[in-house]
């Protein structure tokens, strides 16, 4: 099993862990680039999104066969239910632990404090709520073993191709978002410049709350996604956090091209390196590659600009 | 005369704009001399470039201290090339807002002291000699500065034109040979104006050469005795003040300037 | 009619009532059953559809009664307890008698409590203050985030087990597999923790510091989960999650007099309070010493302090090198605790020491000190019933009670408990746009 | 002089926090109704991530306590005192001294992992408190000096054994594949097994990977590897995603795992088509499929709100009884910790996982270990390795 065998798989493998940490490190990014703030209960939208968009398909999930139609419409409405939970949660934690902040102009950490306190809140409020066993589907969505093509000899399943692609249609829907509408060039106004945008206009708290809950769809959708494949869990939402951040600060922080790259490379990087040094070494290779990374670009792959990435 | 600083063909690029275009000019010691040129001449980034801020493409800039021992400016870092004998301020003032004048100008005079961490925990006698001594020079500073009676006053509380002179006390602090001022008197009053001379030309008095960029010509024409004209990264002019005034260059890029000036922003 | 509605439900009154009976709903959910993951609305559902929701309504409504009439959200008495209690601890001209009734309480109160308590004060509460006095260094004075601070507790901690042994059942134990050829007293053992864990951090902090503000943070995170994982996969070296057993109590040997610490945490408690008070003094001193003020300067503008010849990367890894060693001495007091294993130093330990240092207040030794206090003393006290109202936390729901105080907390006093002066300043002056409270802020490359 | 008023205030504020945290674990044994009342302590991850486990130990030990008290045979009442320790080692010796200091303790349940065991043993040692652990597998922890450690559990060494045995013996695999999730439990059991098969003659390779959600990588690394037969030493919930991920890449190789795996909610994490034929060690009857246990269930399920046993739920169970059978034949001296220490060493008491009997150092004499496989979605006993593996 040489790497050169085994090369497209961990490539295909790879890309797929780092698509979900793009649509996740995309909230990171958005909102750091309206606030410069690191969003630390982000993670918990994330779990909350996978939590609603599975219990949504539960409740719907027929008792017979499923077929590819039935399915996708499936996928849809955990999507919908998915993205619905987590804007719904990032809009909540942006009126309880960030706003009240914002009007006392507190210092930047105690936004990070206070986040940290929100997300144990969400996570063992969840855990209450939820269970604190591991939940996932009763029955898959798609027929496993399923292959449905092969990459240069990788094998592809039907779920991972659903997953990949509904994470780059996203990706793509945001960047036009942000590039192509009026909403996007409010939240480029007040990530270049939040004070100038006041000035010309920009309603600057209603442009970052509409952050906080596009960055909190996203996570909720890509959560749903990741409950899907894996499963969800109270607890679930530190490692992709922590992963999704060190890939949006990877990709520079407040970029959102970058956070896509970041978050691809970030996949990749871990695949490659648990082939080599096996699956305890992984993350000791990510953050090498990411400390090695910043050394030698300090401001992250394609730097910092919302602005100008968009 | 010996000179303090010779810059010698610096060139700074940005991308593909050019900055500084192969300027040459020098300081003459002792003497207070300064910088002129319309806005966007590039007269604040050789001054980045003199402190170590910029690194340009090319060019040398060397700088003689008080011992007569030469060293190369460029490619060092600021604290470095501070810690030589070459002090500045700011255009638009740095002070330490939360801190205390005194404190603002004790990080200057400390920078030359040498006592660790762990005598400053264990509070041994050299920590303590230390203290003193930059309490009691940071106190003589801000008398020179004329600053004594706002000793223990938060920086960023002073009025506009103390703060200027905090900021040249905290800079001579560094015990400098050669102190550069960027536009010292813009925002200043009058009455500020005239201290702000006075203060130039004390500072001078003491032997630390001043090399200022201003926008004020009368504050440049009367005290300093050379002048060296920037206009689009390029030397137009140098020598005393008189001829540099008189000089065609200089008019047409003044007049021009001041056309841009009225008309644009 | 929606224009009417929205225009009324805007007005300031309308949603402060909308708040707290919010709030009076969350509340009822979270003191309310649990769900579970069959029937995941159950716990909600029950929480709400109860009579008992009508109880925490009026409680909602008294909320609201109470600060509108008061005109302000905070009732006065409380401001004034805690400005009180901040003029108290956060000034410089503390006299030497509060301190030394600080001391007391710190000396007697003990003794009154049970030896779980005892314990939980050692091991949660005094070497977390410990840990949180060196963060301070690097967070409060220097404005650096390091998320990866626990990783010098480990080395701390790894480097005594690797120096000692025991005798257990008359058989000797190392604690590791590996073992120095040259086995020390664990008192002995300081100082070389302190030294690697100090360069340690240089080595980390030399080519990393010049990184800003998060970058900073997510490659000391990286550091952090690096040694962790070192700590847990190698287990040639460090018995791996089996953990290290066998390190034994601290010992003293002075001519004829002989000292052991044995089981009981109280004597413990002890040595640690006259190492955090020892501390507190050194660090009190480099704060104001020019170390200190080079420091500040570095936080509130790192180019102007560059340009006053503050030699700025020099000072910022001396703060963290001072932060690491502390960080080390600490791990050699844990590790005489006799057990640990890599799962102490985990993220979550880091952001809890960090949560600590801003929680009392950033860059205040007394913040640092009563932010432990306070939080992990609530952490314990919600083991127990609440008095009063003898309603115990369910110990799995610990923790949502314990981030709703830290985020109430931060949102109604984000300076922190016991603030610095310097540091409510710059809080100040970062309120109205100057300069930046930390060197988090984007620090303007003169451009 | 502002400053001299607010010095006592502090006094006073810091005072009587922590003369709060005092008082509230000095209550003593109190009489009620007659009888006198006993306490049973339980220490393990009440919070947490592994707060599940803990809950499972718990509500087996309240399951206990209740019955007996309902049953009302004892000449004293019951209590259950709960001590979490969250799991982790630095909170291990509080938890274990908190319940040191409630004098009415007489016997404690736990701890329930191994690293909190060890930094809570020396305590309860000191204390000459009983404690009996239903799930601290580390083979080590009986020969540290704990004098009043027991558990119900074999150590890991005997069902790793065993397991190996049955992988090289009768599935006949040439080539294990030996994955462990870098826990305490974990690695220990790992090394058990590879030692075992590796004396068998049969190839290992070993692998380790922490708890994740994504195992897609490390299927492809072990397919590629072509073992015969994969052991994966960890917990339910990750074997589900890891066998989910095997399947989903085309593993055909027999899959096998210990304890820790043994529930049904591996099978529904995995998909019962993905966990169709997994095979599955424990040194336990598992309450949820054995007949024997069928009062249990019911019991346990009456008892804490319909919830199902879980890992270890019959365990702390079984060590309840063990420790009440124990308080019952010492009668009035069931409140003397010593006594009831001692008493302990020599208990025989039939469980519903197996005989509850000691060895001098506190291991469980009943080495049983059960063969589970995976059929039509349950789990079904194939038998004990005595017999199947000849």
């Amino acid at each position: 099993m040489s790497f050169v065998d085994q090369f497209w798989q961990l490539t295909v493998t790879g890309l797929l862990v780092g698509a979900i940490y793009a649509v996740i490190a995309l909230g990171y990014t958005l909102v750091y680039g309206v606030l410069q703030l690191i969003n630390f209960a982000h993670s918990e939208v994330f779990m909350l999104g996978a939590f609603g968009g599975l219990f949504a398909v539960r409740a719907l999930l027929p008792s017979g066969n499923i077929n590819a139609l039935l399915s996708v419409l499936l996928v849809l409405a955990g999507l919908a239910f998915g993205a619905a939970s987590g804007g719904l949660a990032a809009f909540a934690l942006e009126r309880t632990a960030y706003r009240p902040l914002r009007r006392r102009g507190a210092p930047r950490l105690a936004y990070l404090i206070s986040a940290i306190g929100a997300s144990l809140f969400a996570s063992n409020l969840a855990g209450k709520e939820f269970g604190r066993d591991s939940v996932n589907l009763p029955k898959d969505l798609f027929t496993y073993n399923t292959e449905v093509f092969s990459v240069f000899g990788a094998r592809v399943s039907s779920q991972d191709l659903v997953v990949f692609l509904v994470a780059l249609a996203m990706l793509l829907i945001l960047d036009r978002v942000v590039s192509g509408t009026q909403l996007g060039r409010g939240i480029r106004a007040v990530a270049q410049d939040a004070d100038t945008a006041s000035l010309m206009g920009v309603n600057v708290e209603r442009v970052i709350v509409r952050t906080f809950v596009i960055g909190g769809l996203l996570a909720g959708a890509g959560g749903f996604l990741y409950a899907m494949k894996f499963n969800a869990s109270f607890t679930m939402g530190f490692i992709p956090g922590v992963k999704a951040f060190t890939a949006a600060v990877l990709g520079g922080i407040g970029n959102v091209r970058g956070a896509v790259l970041g978050g691809l490379v970030l996949g990749l990087v871990e695949n490659y390196g648990q082939f080599f040094l096996g699956a305890d070494y992984t993350d000791v290779v990510a953050f090498m590659v990411l400390v090695l990374i910043l050394l030698v670009r300090p401001s992250g792959l394609l730097g910092e600009r919302l602005g100008r990435a968009a | 005369m010996s000179t303090v600083l010779e810059v010698k063909n610096v060139t700074l690029r940005f991308g593909g704009l050019v900055s500084l275009d192969n300027v040459s000019m020098s300081v003459t010691r002792g003497a207070i001399s300064a910088v002129i040129g319309p806005n966007g001449a590039g007269k604040t980034s050789l001054f980045n470039c003199l402190t170590g801020a910029y690194r340009p493409q090319e060019g040398q800039v060397l700088f003689t201290a008080s011992d007569d021992r030469q060293s190369q400016l460029v490619g060092k870092t600021p604290h470095k090339i501070t810690a030589l004998g070459v002090a500045r301020t700011f255009q638009n003032i740095r002070l330490f807002p939360a801190l205390t004048a005194l404190e603002n100008v004790q990080i200057g005079v400390e920078s030359r002291q040498r006592s660790g961490a762990l005598a400053a925990m264990l509070r041994l006698p050299s920590n303590r000699r230390d203290d003193r001594d930059s309490v009691a020079e940071s106190v003589r500073l801000l008398d020179f500065v004329g600053l004594r009676h706002r000793v223990h006053e938060i920086s960023a509380s002073l009025p506009y034109g103390d703060q200027r002179r905090l900021e040249i006390a905290r800079a001579l602090g560094t015990k400098p040979s050669l102190l550069l001022l960027d536009e010292p008197a813009a925002g200043t009053n009058p009455a500020e104006k005239r201290e702000l001379e006075g203060l130039i030309r004390r500072v001078a008095d003491t032997g630390v050469s001043v090399l200022l960029i201003e926008h004020d010509m009368r504050l440049v024409m009367s005290v300093a005795s050379a002048v060296t004209v920037l206009n689009f990264g390029k030397v137009i002019a140098s020598g005393p003040p008189e001829a540099v005034q008189r000089d065609p260059a200089v008019v047409e890029a003044y007049l021009g300037a001041a056309q841009d000036e009225g008309t644009g922003t | 009619m929606t224009t009417a509605v929205s225009a009324r439900l805007s007005s300031p009154l309308a949603r402060r009532l909308g708040g707290c009976l919010f709030l009076a709903l969350v509340t009822a959910v979270v003191t309310g059953p649990d769900g579970s993951n069959v029937h995941p609305l159950d716990g909600v559902k029950n929480s709400l559809l109860n009579t008992r929701v009508f109880g925490f309504l009026v409680f909602g409504l008294l909320l609201f009664a109470v600060t509108s009439l008061s005109g302000r959200t905070k009732p006065i008495g409380l401001t004034q307890v805690r400005t009180r209690l901040s003029q108290a601890v956060g000034q410089r001209g503390t006299r030497p008698t509060g301190y030394l009734l600080l001391l007391a309480i710190a000396v007697l109160v003990p003794l009154q409590l049970s030896p779980a308590a005892q314990g939980s004060l050692f091991l949660d509460v005094g070497i977390y203050a410990l840990l949180a006095l060196g963060l301070n260094v690097v967070v409060g004075y220097a404005g650096l985030l390091d998320l990866g601070y626990i990783a010098f507790y480990a080395i701390g901690a790894y480097t005594t087990a690797y120096f000692t042994s025991s005798v257990i059942n008359g058989k000797v134990v190392y604690p590791l597999p590996v073992h120095s050829p040259l086995l020390l007293n664990p008192f002995f053992v300081f100082p070389i923790a302190v030294l690697i864990a100090s360069v340690a951090g240089i080595i980390l902090g030399g080519p990393t510091l010049r990184l800003r503000g998060d970058y900073l943070a997510i490659v000391t995170l990286g550091f952090g989960e690096i040694v962790q994982i070192l700590a847990r996969n190698s287990d040639p070296l460090t018995n791996g999650s089996r953990g290290a057993f066998g390190v034994p109590p601290l010992s003293l040997h002075i001519g004829g007099f002989s000292y052991t610490w044995g089981q009981d945490a109280l004597p413990y408690y002890y040595l640690l309070l006259g190492i955090v008070v020892v501390v507190m003094i050194a660090f009190s001193r480099l704060e104001r010493s020019r170390i200190g003020r080079a420091l500040a300067a570095i936080r509130e503008d790192e180019v102007a302090a560059e340009a006053s010849g503050v030699q700025t990367l020099r000072y910022k890894l001396l703060a963290f090198a001072i932060g690491a060693s502390t960080s080390g001495f600490a791990g050699v007091l844990y590790a005489t605790r006799q057990f640990f294993n890599p799962e102490t130093f985990s993220l979550q330990a880091s952001i809890l020491v960090l949560t600590i240092v801003i929680f009392g207040g950033m860059g205040n030794i007394f913040g640092a000190v009563l932010g432990a206090v306070v939080l992990q003393g609530l952490a314990y006290i919600l083991r127990d019933p609440i008095p009063l109202i003898g309603f115990k936390v369910p110990d799995a729901d610990r923790f949502v009670y314990f981030g709703a105080v830290i985020m109430i907390m931060m949102v109604f006093r984000p300076q922190g408990l016991v603030p610095s002066r310097r540091r409510k300043r710059e809080i100040t002056m970062s309120e109205q746009g100057m300069g930046s409270a930390d060197s988090l802020g984007s620090g303007e490359v003169s451009a | 002089m502002q400053l001299r008023r607010s010095v006592p205030l502090v006094a006073v504020l810091v005072a009587g926090s922590l003369a709060l945290t005092a008082c509230g674990s000095s209550n003593n044994s109190s009489s009620s109704g007659g009888k006198k009342t006993i306490k049973i302590g339980f220490q393990g991850p009440l919070s947490g991530d592994n707060a599940q486990l803990g809950i499972n130990g718990e509500f087996g030990v309240k399951t206990a306590i209740e019955e007996a008290n309902k049953k009302g045979d004892l000449p004293f009442t019951l209590q259950l005192v709960t001590s979490d320790d969250i799991g982790k080692p630095e909170q291990g010796a509080t938890a274990a001294q908190r319940l040191i200091d409630d004098s009415g303790v007489v016997a404690v349940v736990g701890p329930m992992f191994s690293g909190a065991t060890k930094a809570a043993e020396p305590a309860f040692t000191k204390a000459g408190l009983l404690s009996v652990s239903p799930s601290a597998t580390n083979p080590q922890l009986t020969s540290l000096g704990f004098t009043t450690f027991f558990r119900v559990i074999p150590p890991d060494d005997a069902q790793g054994q065993e397991a190996a045995n049955y992988l090289t013996k009768v599935v006949k695999a040439k080539t294990v594949f030996s994955l462990d999730d870098k826990s305490e439990y974990g690695t220990g059991l790992s090394s058990v097994i590879e030692k075992q098969v590796k004396a068998n003659g049969s190839t290992v390779i070993h692998d380790g990977i922490p708890p994740t959600k994504d195992y897609t990588a490390e299927a492809d690394k072990v397919i590629a590897a072509k073992p015969d037969a994969l052991f994966y030493s960890g917990y339910y919930a990750e074997f589900g995603l890891l066998v989910r991920a095997l399947k989903s890449k085309g593993f055909t190789g027999t899959i096998m795992s210990g304890d820790g795996s043994n529930d049904d909610k591996f099978i529904a994490a995995a998909g019962a088509s993905n966990a169709e034929g997994v095979l599955l060690t424990c040194p336990c009857g598992d309450a949820n499929v054995d007949p024997n246990a069928k009062d249990f269930l019911a019991s346990y399920k009456a008892t804490n709100g319909g919830a199902k046993p879980g890992t270890y739920s019959p365990e702390a169970y079984d060590a309840t009884n063990a420790i009440i059978s124990v308080l019952k034949s010492l009668g009035n001296d069931a409140t003397n910790r010593q006594k009831v220490a001692d008493a302990f060493k020599t208990v025989n008491f039939k469980g519903i996982t197996k005989t509850i009997a000691f060895t001098p150092t506190g291991e469980v004499t009943a080495k049983i270990v059960f063969v589970y496989k995976v059929v039509g979605g349950t789990r079904t006993v194939l038998g004990t390795t005595v017999d199947l593996v000849k």
